[in-house]
C-alpha cells in the first residue's frame, strides 16, 4: 500500500481524453518518477493530485484519505508540497521571509490572525527558517529580495520552502525545466542529498532523462493519458514499448 | 408591448454610446495593456470638437443695428457670421446648421493627433509600470484636460444642435401597426445608432481584414510572441492609440446634439464605461460591444415606471447590480480571457 | 459655556499682546474677550463668499463672485454705487460697514455639503469671516446654514430653492433671499392655467433628491388646485445624463404637459431630450403638447440653446426688469463685466447689501443684532419690488417672475422674456404651512 | 519600545511629535503677512489632515499590503459617518459611543462587501467594490433619504431624542459633540508675537487616535499577519500550495481597513456632526487611492503624507483668488504685476483642480514610489553612498 494511491482516474477536456484510467501507487520513502512525451497527461495528473483539477471519475487517496474536492491549501496541510515548473516563490519578499511563511503555515494552519506580534520575535520560527537556510546553503542570501536571484537559487529556495513544511510527499513538476546544465546538476545533487538525508517520499514529473535516471527508484511511463508501464529504472531503459512511445521519439 | 419596444430602442441607442466608448477603452487596454482613465476625457474632447467647429463657423463681425437696444440701452451689435457673408446667407446658414456632421471630418485629424501626442509623450513611458500608476497618471491627465476645456469654454453646457433636417422624431409605431405617437424616436438618435454601428463595424473589419489588424489582434492575444517575431509593435501601438482616440472622439462629436457638451461629461461616462468594459471582459472587443448594448437596454428597462414601482430606486443601481451579478457568475465578465488584469 | 467655540481672530488683530514675545496660552472666555465669533476689532471686516468654483455649477459660482466683488466695491464707496442708490434704506454711506472697510475671502463649495462646510469653516476659523454667503444648491445651503448656526455667524444663502431651507431645516442665523419651490408653484400655476387651460394632464419628471421632491410637491399641489390632473410623477437619478428612457413613455401616458423638476445639468439634458423627441410638435387630447420647467436659470438655459423657446417657468429675477433698482444693478454690473448679471448674481449682490445694511442699522456685527435687524425688515429698491424678510422663518417675500423662453433672442443673454410679475401677495403662505413644517428656527447664536 | 524595533520607534516618535506640534508647524507665517494664506494650522484643516490620514493608513493596509485595489472605500467612511450622526441623534453627544458604533457598523458592512468582492481579484475586484459603493451612494442620495437625509446630509436637529443627553441646550441650540464634557470645538489660543496658534480639543482627540491607528498599522506591517498579506500580493498560487488560505487573510485586511475608514468617518462626524452622501461617491473613493499612491503605497508614512498633500491643496489653493495674488505681487511694477497674475490665475482659486492634476502627473512620472521616494532621494543626496548599499539589503518595507 503506497502513501499515494491513484485509482481509475479519468479526466476529459471537452472531446479530449486527457487522462484515461490512470492507476498509480507511490510507495513511502521512494522517489517515483512519472515520465512521458508532451501531451501525455503528466501535468493534468499532477493537477488532479493537488486539488487544482478534479477528475471526472476515480479516486486519489493520500495517506488513507481522499484528496478529491479539497482546496489546494487543504491538500497541502495534509502533507503534500508542490514544486512548480517555473519556481513559484514570493518575489516581493526576502529569502528569510519566504522561508518563514511555510513554517508559519505548518504551525498555525491555513489561517491565523497574528496581527500584533512582531514576526521576527517568533523564536521557534525564525530559528527553523534559519536552519533551513543553512541546510539549503542559502544563509548568505538571507536578506536578499528574491526577485533578483538566479533561477537556480529560486528553485533551491522553493524546494527549501517545501521541505520546511516537512511534507510526507514532495511533488516536483519538471524541476530542471529551462535550466542551464550547471543549475540542473546542482538541483540533482540537492535532490539526491534530500533523498539521502530525509525520510521523504518524492514524486517527480520530468522530461530530462538524465535527471530521472539519476534520482528515481521507480518510474511510471505515461502515454496518451494512460500509464504504459511502471517499473524500476533499469527495466524501463530496456523496455521496447517505452522506447517506441517516448525515448525513440527523442532519440 | 409598445413600451418594451420603445425601451429596447432607447437601450440600443444608449448602448451604442457605451459600446463606442468601451470599444476604444478596450482597444487601448487590449493592445497596450494600459488602463486609460483619460478615455472619458477623449470622448469629451470629441464633443468639444463639435463645439469648436460650430464656434469657428460662427465667427462673426458685428453690425450695429440702431433699431434695437442691448441690455445697457446702447444700440445693439448684431453678429454676422463670416461664413454667411462669404457663401451667401442661405449657404452660410446651411453650413452652420450642418456643423456637427462637418465636425466629424474636423475631429478625426484632431483626435488622432491628440492620441499620438498622448501615447508618445506620456503613455508610452507607462507600459512597464504597475496598473495603479497608469490609473493615477491618466486620471491626472483627465483632470488636466477637462480643466483646460473648462478654462476656455466655461463649466456650463454648450448647446450644439443637430442639423434642422434631423429635428423631430420618427413614428415607428405606425409601421409596426400601433397607434400614432406610441413609439416615436428622434431622428438624430437613429442617426447616432447607425453611426455607432458603422464605426464598430469599421473597427472590426479593420482588425479582421487588414494585415495591420491581424498583427494587432495577435498582439492582443500574445504580446511577447509578436514582439519576438521582430514586428515593430511600438509604431502600431501608437497608431492603435490614435485610432482609439478617434473612435472616442467620433462618439463624442455625434453625441453633442443629444446632450449639450460640458467639461465634466467625460467623468460622467468614465465610471460607466469601465463597468461596461469589465462586464464585457477585459481585453475583449466583442465583449465590450455586447456589454455596452446589454447595459444600455437593461438601464432603459429599469427606468420603466412598472419596474420602478416594483423595486424602488432600481434605476439608480441597475448598472452596478448587473455588473456585480455578472462578475460573480462569470468570473471574467462576458467574454474575458483568463489572466488579464487579475493580479 | 466656559471655553471659546471657534476662533476669534479679530482679537488678535487688535495686537494688544503683540510684541510681548511668548505669551502664555490664553483661554478666552465669553465674557472676557469677544462678544461673538470673529468680532472685528481692526479697521476692516471680512466677509466669506462660499461659491462653487469647480464642478458643474462653476459658472454660476463665478457670476455670484462677480456680484460679490461688485457689492464690496459699492460698499466701500467705489464704482457707481449700484443699487445702494435705489435701496430704500439709506444707512449705508459707501464707507464700508460701520466705518470698517469691507474685505472678503473666497472658498470653493464644489457643490458638495462636505466641501462647502470645510471651506466655510476655514473662512471662519482661519480668515475670521464674520458672515458666510453663497452657494448654488439647497443641499449645500442647508449644510452650511447648520454650520453657521453652530459657529455663530450669519449665513445668507445663495441659490437655494428647496422649501426645506426655510422650512424644516431653517436656522436662526440663516436668511434666504431667493424664492422657493412653493412660490414657484403658486406663481406659475395660474399663468399655466391661463395659457394652457385648466383641463390639462401633467406628467412630472423629478430629480430624485430633496429639492426635486419639494418642487414636485409644490407644483403638483398648485396645478391640481386649478383643475389639472397629474398623470404620473417619475423620479430620475441625479447622475442621469440621458433622459430618453424617461421621456419616451410620456406621449403614450395620455399626458399633454411635461413638467421637468430638474435643475442645472439635469434640466439642460432633460429639456434637450424632450424637445428632441418632438414632444412639442405633438397634439395630445386635442391640445398642443407643452413642456414646463418650473425653475429657470438663465445661465443654464443657455446650455439648452434653442430648446427653451416658448417654455414657461419661474425665476427669481431677470435683468430685463425695468424698475430703478434692477436698471441700476444691470448698469453697474454690465459696465464692469460686459454682460448682464444672472439671477444668482442679483441674489448674492442683494444679500451682501442687506447684510451690510442690517449691521449698519443694528450698530453691531453681532449676529444676533443683525438677525434682529433683518427679521421683519421691509425694504424696496433691490429689484423685486417691496420685499419683506419674514421673522418667523427668515424667508424673503417678494414678487416672483414667470418667464418664457424667448422666440427671437437678440443676443446670447437675451433668452427669457417676462410673462408676468406675480405679485408677492399671491405667493405668500403661512409660516406653519404643511410643506414647511417640521423644523424650528431655534435661537440666534452669537457663538460666544 | 512598545514592541517596535528602533527604526519604527523613531518613525512613530517623529510622527507623534509632528502631530502634537502641528499647530506650530502648520502656521509658520505670521498673521496678516502675505504668506499667511499658506498657513494650515486652523482646527478644521488639521482635523482633516489626521482624519484622512487614518483613512489612508487603513486603505494602505489593504492596498499596500495585499495589492487589492478597492475603488469603493469611501462607502465605509460614509457608513461610519451616518452611524456616528445617528448615535448623536439618538443617544448622546459623547463621541466615544459614536466612534465605536461607526467602527462596528462599517466593519459589518465591510464583511458583507468584502465577502462578495474578494471572490474576484485584480480589476474585477476593483469594479465590484466600485459597484457596491456607487450603489450605496445612489441609494443614500435618493431612496434611503429617511435614513440618510439625502442631498442635504444627515444633520442634528432640536427634535432629536438623545436619550442620554438633551435635545437642546438651555439657550435653545443644538448641543455640541464632546468627550465626557470636553467640547470638541473648544480651542486654546496662544499668541506669540505676530503668530496665533490654535490648540483644538477635537484635533488632539483625532491626533491621539491617529497615532494609535498608526502604531497599530506598524504592528500589523511587522506582524506575521502583515507578512502573509504581503505574500498574498506577491504570489497567491504559492500561498495556496503552502497550505495557506488567502481568502480569510484578504477578508481580514479588508475588514480592518474598512473599520479604519469607518473610524475616520466617525471622527469626521464627531468633529462636525453632518454626514453627506457625497462622502460615498466614487470620486471620494478615488481620492483615498490618490492619497495612498501619491504618498507611497505600501509604505507606512506615505499615505499620511498623501492625505495631507491633497487636503492642503483642496483647502488652501482653492481659496487663493486674484485679490490675494495682486496683494502678493503688489511690489512689482503694475504691468509686470498684472502679467504675473494673469499667468498664475488659471492655476489657483477655481483652477486648483488643474494644479492638482498636473502635480499628480509629475509625481507619478518622476517619483514612482510617491512622496516617500522623493524624501528618500533627498535623504540619499545628503547621506551619499552609504544609503545606496543598505537600501538593497533592507529586510522590511520602507517606512
Amino acid at each position: 500500500m503506497g502513501i499515494l494511491e491513484v485509482k481509475g482516474v479519468n479526466k476529459r477536456f471537452g472531446g479530449l481524453q486527457a487522462l484515461g484510467d490512470v492507476n498509480l501507487s507511490v510507495r513511502e520513502n521512494t522517489v517515483h518518477a512519472i515520465i512521458g512525451p508532451n501531451g501525455a497527461g503528466k501535468s493534468t495528473l499532477l493537477n488532479c493530485l493537488v486539488g487544482k483539477l478534479i477528475p471526472d471519475t476515480g479516486s486519489v487517496m493520500f495517506d488513507g484519505q481522499s484528496v478529491l474536492g479539497r482546496q489546494p491549501h487543504e491538500i497541502n496541510q495534509m502533507g503534500i508540497s508542490r514544486v512548480f515548473q517555473t519556481p513559484e516563490i514570493f518575489g516581493d519578499l526576502t529569502v528569510m521571509e519566504n522561508m518563514m511563511i511555510p513554517i508559519f503555515a505548518k504551525r498555525d494552519g491555513a489561517f491565523r490572525m497574528h496581527a500584533v506580534g512582531n514576526m521576527m520575535s517568533e523564536k521557534g520560527i525564525v530559528e527553523a527558517a534559519e536552519k533551513m537556510l543553512v541546510d539549503m546553503n542559502m544563509a548568505d542570501k538571507r536578506d536578499m529580495h528574491t526577485a533578483s536571484m538566479s533561477r537556480g537559487d529560486k528553485r533551491r529556495l522553493e524546494i527549501g520552502m517545501c521541505l520546511a513544511q516537512e511534507p510526507k510527499l514532495l511533488l516536483l513538476d519538471e524541476p530542471t525545466a529551462g535550466m542551464a546544465r550547471a543549475d540542473t546538476n546542482n538541483t540533482i545533487d540537492l535532490l539526491k542529498q534530500i533523498k539521502e538525508e530525509r525520510d521523504i517520499t518524492i514524486a517527480i514529473i520530468e522530461h530530462d532523462m538524465h535527471v530521472v535516471f539519476s534520482l528515481a527508484d521507480r518510474i511510471t511511463v505515461l502515454a496518451q493519458g494512460t500509464p504504459l508501464v511502471e517499473d524500476d529504472p533499469q527495466n524501463i531503459k530496456g523496455n521496447p514499448k517505452v522506447r517506441e512511445a517516448y525515448l525513440g521519439e527523442t532519440a | 408591448m409598445d413600451a418594451i419596444i420603445l425601451q429596447i430602442l432607447n437601450g440600443l441607442d444608449k448602448g451604442s454610446a457605451y459600446a463606442l466608448i468601451a470599444l476604444g477603452l478596450t482597444l487601448i487596454f487590449g493592445t497596450l495593456g494600459v488602463v486609460n482613465f483619460a478615455h472619458g476625457a477623449l470622448f469629451m474632447i470629441g464633443s468639444f470638437c463639435a463645439v469648436t467647429l460650430s464656434k469657428i463657423l460662427n465667427l462673426s463681425y458685428e453690425v450695429v443695428d440702431p433699431t434695437k437696444k442691448d441690455f445697457l440701452g446702447n444700440p445693439l451689435k448684431v453678429k454676422m457670421p463670416y461664413v454667411e457673408s462669404w457663401f451667401g446667407t442661405d449657404m452660410g446658414a446651411a453650413i452652420i446648421d450642418w456643423s456637427v456632421p462637418l465636425a466629424i471630418l474636423f475631429s478625426i485629424p484632431v483626435m488622432i493627433c491628440i492620441g499620438f501626442i498622448m501615447e508618445r509623450g506620456l503613455i508610452k513611458h507607462f507600459y512597464k509600470r504597475p496598473h495603479a500608476d497608469q490609473i493615477l497618471v491618466t486620471f491626472g491627465l483627465a483632470i488636466v484636460l477637462q480643466e483646460i476645456i473648462k478654462y476656455f469654454y466655461g463649466a456650463n453646457p454648450i448647446p450644439t444642435p443637430a442639423p434642422a433636417v434631423f429635428k423631430g422624431s420618427f413614428d415607428f409605431g405606425v409601421i409596426l401597426g400601433f397607434d400614432p405617437n406610441t413609439i416615436i424616436y428622434p431622428y438624430w438618435r437613429l442617426v447616432y445608432f447607425g453611426f455607432a454601428a458603422l464605426i464598430i463595424g469599421a473597427v472590426f473589419a479593420f482588425l479582421q481584414f487588414t494585415t495591420f489588424g491581424m498583427v494587432v489582434r495577435a498582439g492582443m492575444a500574445d504580446r511577447e510572441t509578436v514582439g519576438l517575431l521582430g514586428i515593430n509593435i511600438d509604431k502600431r501601438f501608437t497608431i492603435m492609440f490614435g485610432l482609439a482616440a478617434a473612435v472616442a472622439g467620433l462618439a463624442g462629436v455625434m453625441y453633442a446634439p443629444i446632450n449639450s457638451p460640458n467639461y465634466h461629461m467625460g467623468m460622467d461616462f468614465l465610471v460607466l464605461s469601465f463597468v461596461v468594459v469589465v462586464v464585457g471582459g477585459m481585453g475583449s472587443l466583442p465583449g465590450a460591444v455586447a456589454a455596452g448594448f446589454l447595459l444600455g437596454v437593461l438601464e432603459s428597462f429599469a427606468s420603466m415606471n412598472q419596474i420602478k414601482s416594483l423595486i424602488p430606486g432600481i434605476d439608480q443601481i441597475i448598472i452596478y447590480l448587473v455588473a456585480i451579478i455578472i462578475l460573480l457568475t462569470r468570473p471574467r465578465g462576458l467574454m474575458g480571457r483568463k489572466g488579464v488584469m487579475e493580479d | 459655556m466656559s471655553k471659546t467655540n471657534l476662533t476669534r481672530r479679530g482679537v488678535l488683530k487688535s495686537g494688544a499682546v503683540a510684541g510681548a514675545g511668548v505669551a502664555l496660552p490664553t483661554i478666552f472666555t465669553a465674557s472676557s474677550a469677544a462678544a461673538y465669533t470673529n468680532e472685528p476689532t481692526g479697521s476692516t471686516v471680512t466677509l466669506g463668499f462660499n461659491v462653487p468654483q469647480t464642478g458643474p455649477y462653476a459658472d454660476e459660482g463665478a457670476d455670484e463672485l462677480r456680484a460679490y466683488q461688485l457689492a464690496v466695491e459699492h460698499l466701500n464707496g467705489g464704482g457707481d454705487g449700484g443699487m445702494l442708490n435705489t435701496f430704500s434704506s439709506k444707512e449705508l454711506k459707501g464707507n464700508g460697514i460701520l466705518g470698517k472697510k469691507v474685505e472678503f475671502v473666497t472658498g470653493d463649495t464644489q457643490t458638495k455639503s462636505d466641501a462647502a462646510r470645510a471651506s466655510a469653516k476655514s473662512m471662519i476659523e482661519k480668515d475670521g469671516a464674520i458672515m458666510i454667503t453663497g452657494g448654488s444648491s439647497s443641499g449645500v445651503a442647508v449644510a452650511v446654514q447648520g454650520l453657521c448656526q453652530e459657529a455663530g455667524v450669519i449665513f445668507m444663502a445663495g441659490l437655494t430653492h428647496s422649501n426645506d431651507t426655510t422650512g424644516k431645516d431653517k436656522k436662526a442665523n440663516g436668511f434666504r433671499h431667493f424664492f422657493n419651490a412653493y412660490m414657484s408653484g403658486a406663481a406659475l400655476a395660474p399663468v399655466l392655467a391661463k395659457a394652457y387651460g385648466t383641463d390639462r394632464k401633467a406628467y412630472h419628471l423629478t430629480a430624485d433628491y430633496t429639492w426635486g421632491w419639494t418642487q414636485e410637491e409644490s407644483i403638483v399641489a398648485a396645478t391640481e388646485a386649478l383643475g389639472w390632473q397629474t398623470v404620473n410623477t417619475v423620479k430620475t437619478p441625479l447622475a442621469q445624463t440621458d433622459f430618453s428612457s424617461y421621456i419616451a413613455p410620456v406621449l403614450n401616458s395620455g399626458a399633454d404637459v411635461l413638467v421637468l423638476n430638474h435643475y442645472g445639468g439635469n434640466m439642460v439634458n432633460s429639456l434637450t431630450n424632450a424637445v428632441q423627441f418632438g414632444l412639442r410638435e405633438k397634439i395630445v387630447n386635442g391640445k398642443q403638447f407643452e413642456i414646463v420647467v418650473p425653475l429657470y436659470s438663465r445661465l443654464m438655459a443657455r446650455g439648452a440653446g434653442e430648446n427653451v423657446k416658448g417654455i414657461m417657468g419661474t425665476t427669481n429675477w431677470h435683468w430685463s426688469l425695468q424698475d430703478e433698482g434692477s436698471k441700476a444693478f444691470v448698469k453697474s454690473f454690465g459696465t464692469k463685466y460686459g454682460f448682464p448679471p444672472s439671477q444668482a448674481a442679483h441674489t448674492t449682490y442683494c444679500q451682501t447689501l442687506l447684510y451690510a445694511d442690517a449691521a449698519q442699522r443694528a450698530g453691531t456685527f453681532n449676529p444676533c443684532g443683525i438677525a434682529e435687524a433683518l427679521e421683519g425688515f421691509d425694504f424696496d429698491g433691490l429689484g423685486n419690488g417691496a420685499t419683506t424678510y419674514r421673522a418667523a422663518d427668515h424667508q424673503c417675500f417678494k414678487d416672483v417672475l414667470v418667464v418664457r423662453g424667448k422666440e427671437n433672442p437678440t443676443s446670447e443673454f437675451d433668452l427669457l422674456e417676462i410673462v408676468e410679475i406675480t405679485p408677492r401677495g399671491q405667493v405668500e403662505y403661512a409660516a406653519d404651512h404643511p410643506m414647511f413644517a417640521g423644523g424650528a428656527l431655534g435661537t440666534c447664536n452669537p457663538g460666544a | 519600545m512598545l514592541g517596535l524595533n528602533k527604526k519604527d520607534t523613531t518613525l512613530l516618535l517623529v510622527v507623534a511629535i509632528l502631530t502634537l506640534c502641528a499647530p506650530f508647524i502648520l502656521n509658520p507665517f505670521p498673521e496678516g503677512s502675505a504668506l499667511a494664506q499658506f498657513n494650515a494650522g486652523y482646527p478644521d484643516l488639521m482635523q482633516r489632515f489626521v482624519i484622512f490620514g487614518i483613512f489612508a493608513i487603513g486603505f494602505n493596509i489593504l492596498f499596500g499590503l495585499t495589492g487589492y485595489l478597492s475603488f469603493g472605500h469611501a462607502a465605509f467612511l460614509g457608513v461610519g459617518s451616518y452611524s456616528a450622526v445617528w448615535m448623536f441623534k439618538l443617544l448622546s453627544m459623547n463621541v466615544i459611543p459614536a466612534i465605536i458604533l461607526s467602527m462596528i457598523v462599517s466593519g459589518l458592512f465591510a464583511v458583507v462587501i468584502g465577502f462578495v468582492s474578494l471572490r474576484r481579484s485584480g480589476i474585477y475586484f476593483s469594479i465590484l467594490t466600485l459597484a457596491f459603493a456607487q450603489m450605496s451612494f445612489n441609494l443614500a442620495y435618493s431612496v434611503l433619504t429617511p435614513i440618510t437625509n439625502g442631498e442635504t446630509g444627515l444633520q442634528l436637529t432640536l427634535n432629536d431624542p438623545r436619550i442620554l443627553g438633551m435635545s437642546a441646550t438651555a439657550d435653545g441650540s443644538i448641543p455640541v459633540t464632546s468627550l465626557f464634557g470636553l467640547e470638541m470645538r473648544s480651542t486654546y489660543q496662544m499668541e506669540v508675537g505676530a503668530w496665533l496658534f490654535q490648540f483644538n480639543a477635537g484635533y488632539y482627540l483625532c491626533a491621539a487616535i491617529m497615532l494609535l491607528a498608526f502604531y497599530l498599522a506598524i504592528r500589523i506591517f511587522r506582524s506575521p499577519f502583515g507578512m502573509m498579506l504581503r505574500a498574498v500580493k506577491s504570489n497567491q498560487q504559492r500561498m495556496r500550495y503552502t497550505g495557506l488560505n488567502p481568502r480569510p487573510y484578504t477578508l481580514a485586511a479588508f475588514v480592518i481597513s474598512g473599520m479604519y475608514a469607518g473610524l475616520a468617518g466617525g471622527l469626521m462626524a464627531s468633529m462636525d456632526p453632518l454626514a453627506g452622501a457625497e462622502r460615498m461617491q466614487w470620486t471620494a473613493s478615488g481620492e483615498v487611492v490618490l492619497m495612498t499612491i501619491l504618498g507611497g503605497a505600501g509604505t507606512l508614512i506615505g499615505p499620511v503624507l498623501g492625505a495631507g498633500f491633497i487636503k492642503y491643496f483642496e483647502n488652501i489653493f482653492s481659496k487663493i483668488n486674484d485679490n490675494v495674488l495682486h496683494s502678493w505681487f503688489s511690489f512689482l511694477p503694475d504691468g509686470l504685476e498684472d502679467f504675473i497674475v494673469t499667468i498664475v490665475h488659471p492655476f489657483i482659486g477655481k483652477g486648483w483642480h488643474l494644479t492638482l492634476g498636473i502635480l499628480f502627473m509629475l509625481v507619478v512620472i518622476f517619483l514612482p514610489g510617491g512622496l516617500v521616494e522623493g524624501g528618500q532621494r533627498i535623504a540619499r543626496l545628503f547621506r551619499g553612498k552609504k544609503t545606496a548599499n543598505t537600501s538593497k539589503t533592507k529586510t522590511e518595507p520602507a517606512e
